[in-house]
């Protein structure tokens, strides 16, 4: 969906301000937000795209205005209510108003292993890869409501690509519970000013990752290669 | 052609005079740091949770201190380092990412498919997720507050030259610069150049002078 | 600039909220907002692109957090600072720090003329149109810092020229002290699919009034007439 | 092709049960109506420009009688009903707006530039500012709130039989929309198709039935 989260090539939201490397927190809130958005994916009533899309669907104001951990707990209390485990009512009075239901708790013990672990992607070839690296491609043009990973700004552009990833979750169907539906991912490089115009910088490139069904065969002429 | 304000260029009118305050009031109006407010929904959030039995308060620590203690950029510098001194690691690292990072005994959550990128005098390497807050948590760490913040996602992919000033850094002439938009579940950790004057160095000497953001693009390592 | 103003084709802000006809302000500080707006340009410091360049450089979670009045207003403050007319601190602190430069005030016997006659943009044909009635055209791909009246949505895609309204100033130019620059003005449709991708519905045009310097040459195969 | 939930559709997973109770919270937060640190931010303002001699209170009421007086939607209607019982207006309506306008007696300030866009059973036409909040003073007034609104300026281009519907409107089928969203100095009006059943009616009874929203092209007109 066309989001507040889809930020790339915005303006006006002023200078990046660096931070020291040791400051890790700036609340204790945001340490438990970080540890309660881990725990609670644990009774696996969301994947890792159903979670995006609940931060990309808030209010572009809500959005905007909050702190990515602010994000994150918004987030959590959506998939919260929409996964059944809490209601609505339940996050808007702040207490339990029934029993939970039976659910897979993270406990202590098993933390090291399930973070250490992680959630792969990949998934076994089952066709070939359409396209090969340094192959000319183009972005389709898509708008979809739903849940995406080709941001505004790369789409209906010429690149090639530049690497092959293997066989990915396909975030687009995943997010809506439409299954895994994976597909080949690639990694897309392209010509700065194919994004952004004659004006942009002549030695900019800027690449993205992209499921096949993002893309489409392009022409060399179109490719920054030959530009 | 008619003449306008340059693309890409310092700003506009309101970039220098105006701009400034307004940031300030925006930034207050964001939610988060310190926030009261977000303590409280936190808080109960986590009550609620505990309450019906679905998260346990000892796994809330435990993450917490793996996240605050454990796991952080020290780790990516470690595999920099080692890349620097042993060429069979660095092809490794170059090679596959994520069983290089492995043999350290790195991985896991967030860094389950990771590319390293080489930074040369050629072509310097920024890394970006504009769709979110993607980060290579077993390498790095949790991201900084200004990687998943507007004014970096917004303006990476469009003017990598001008994040970087605000970072104090500038390019040399001619070093080229490709920004990766994490957009999967890729992962990317950028090897920075070894800084002139480390001949000799052990791999522990080394890592020290690797910094977070110079594995994440928004830096450069002088030399010591 | 890629502002938060340029909202076409964003989603997530919710339904739209009909209002009745004779519901022309909300609060009485909206009238006096409006009337300031008006009232304040009369000394002739700032153009209406001037105007509208103010506010789309607010800060998006400013924007966005902003009833449209609102927004005149935060506009009204930074142009009253950027012209010189009042000192920033002035705005900060809410009252006159010093006496007004001698300017041409709006007179309440002058409003109503000063209403009805508005403010021409077209100027005199300096050169002949590049493009007529029905032939294809292309808009550029830009993403200028400065101001512009060319949205994001409609960068980089393939239309036809519906309408030719002679020669506009450029807001452009006009937004930064510039000057005028006026180029001949067109209105260009495009169909919805080349906006927005093959799931748009087949029925849908959309047009926008673009200046010369946004068009190229079209091809015929990427025009919506050959659809 | 895998499958997605559509492009254009009702919406998300969250569009539902979740998505009010948020939008809500938003709307909330928009600084506007019966605010009072708007109030008092503008009240500070017009005494600073007063007292700096740059505005005159007097002129000020006389800008507001204007628009809330007489300035209205009713100009439009007058045009509208006017061009549907007089062919050769309706000719100079659609050939030279400005001119067919200005001879009435409605023009001036955001209506310099005026074209008409006749409604028919073959194409519906909606007028839009997705940059701002342009809008065809002289004729229809001061745009109303939505006018000016990120849910109509955002979803307009893309789906406006979506917008359409949130105005409680379903145009037929086979009817195709042309939406305007008004980039320049150019301003529009929409003149909607004549409801049936008024045949015979004079310039003053139909012009009552012309709705503002009508002549946006967020409304159609139902016989009376």
């Amino acid at each position: 969906m066309n989001g507040a989260a889809d930020l790339g090539g915005m303006m006006g939201f002023g200078p990046v301000v660096p931070e020291p490397e040791d400051e890790r927190f700036h609340a204790d809130w945001e340490r438990r937000a970080l540890a309660l958005t881990l725990a609670a994916a644990r009774p696996g009533r969301w994947n890792i795209d159903q979670s995006r899309h609940a931060r990309e669907t808030l209010h572009p104001a809500v959005y905007l205005t909050s702190s990515y951990y602010a994000i994150w707990v918004q987030g959590l209390e959506r998939l919260l209510v929409s996964s059944g485990l809490v209601s609505a009512e339940e996050i808007a009075q702040r207490r339990a108003l029934g029993p939970g239901e039976p659910a897979r708790v993270l406990t202590a013990a098993e933390v090291p292993a399930v973070l250490a672990t992680g959630t792969r992607a990949d998934r076994p070839e089952h066709r070939p890869a359409a396209f090969a690296v340094g192959e000319p491609v183009r972005t389709v043009v898509r708008n979809p409501t739903g849940h995406t990973r080709l941001p505004r700004y790369a789409r209906g552009k010429a690149g090639v690509v530049e690497r092959v990833h293997g066989v990915h979750v396909l975030p687009d169907a995943h997010a809506h519970g439409l299954g895994e539906q994976p597909e080949w991912l690639y990694t897309v490089r392209f010509d700065g000013r194919e994004l952004w115009g004659a004006d942009a910088a002549a030695d900019l490139t800027v690449t993205i990752d992209a499921w096949e069904s993002y893309l489409e065969p392009g022409t060399r002429e179109g490719s920054p290669s030959s530009a | 052609m008619h003449k306008t304000v340059g693309n890409f260029g310092a700003g506009t009118a309101y970039g220098g005079r105006v701009a400034a305050g307004d940031t300030g009031q925006a930034a207050g109006q964001v939610a988060g740091h310190g926030d009261n407010t977000m303590a409280l929904r936190v808080e109960a959030l986590e009550s609620l949770l505990v309450e019906k039995g679905y998260v346990d308060p000892a796994a809330l620590d435990t993450i917490i201190t793996t996240y605050e203690r454990d796991v952080g950029p020290r780790n990516g510098a470690h595999v920099v380092a080692l890349s620097w001194v042993d060429p069979e690691y660095r092809q490794r690292l170059l090679t596959d990412a994520t069983a290089a990072i492995a043999e350290l005994g790195y991985g896991g959550r967030q860094g389950e498919h990771m590319v390293a990128l080489e930074n040369t005098p050629d072509e310097h390497h920024l890394v970006v997720c504009t769709l979110c807050s993607c980060y290579p948590w077993p390498v790095l760490g949790l991201p900084p507050t200004w990687y998943k913040s507007a004014p970096y996602r917004s303006r990476a992919v469009l003017d990598p030259r001008g994040v970087l000033a605000d970072f104090g850094v500038t390019l040399p002439e001619g070093t080229r610069i490709t920004v990766h938009d994490s957009t999967a579940e890729v992962r990317y950790l950028v090897v920075p150049m070894r800084p002139p004057g480390t001949d000799g160095w052990d791999v522990e000497a080394l890592a020290a002078l690797v910094t977070r953001d110079s594995m994440i693009g928004t830096g450069v390592l002088a030399a010591p």
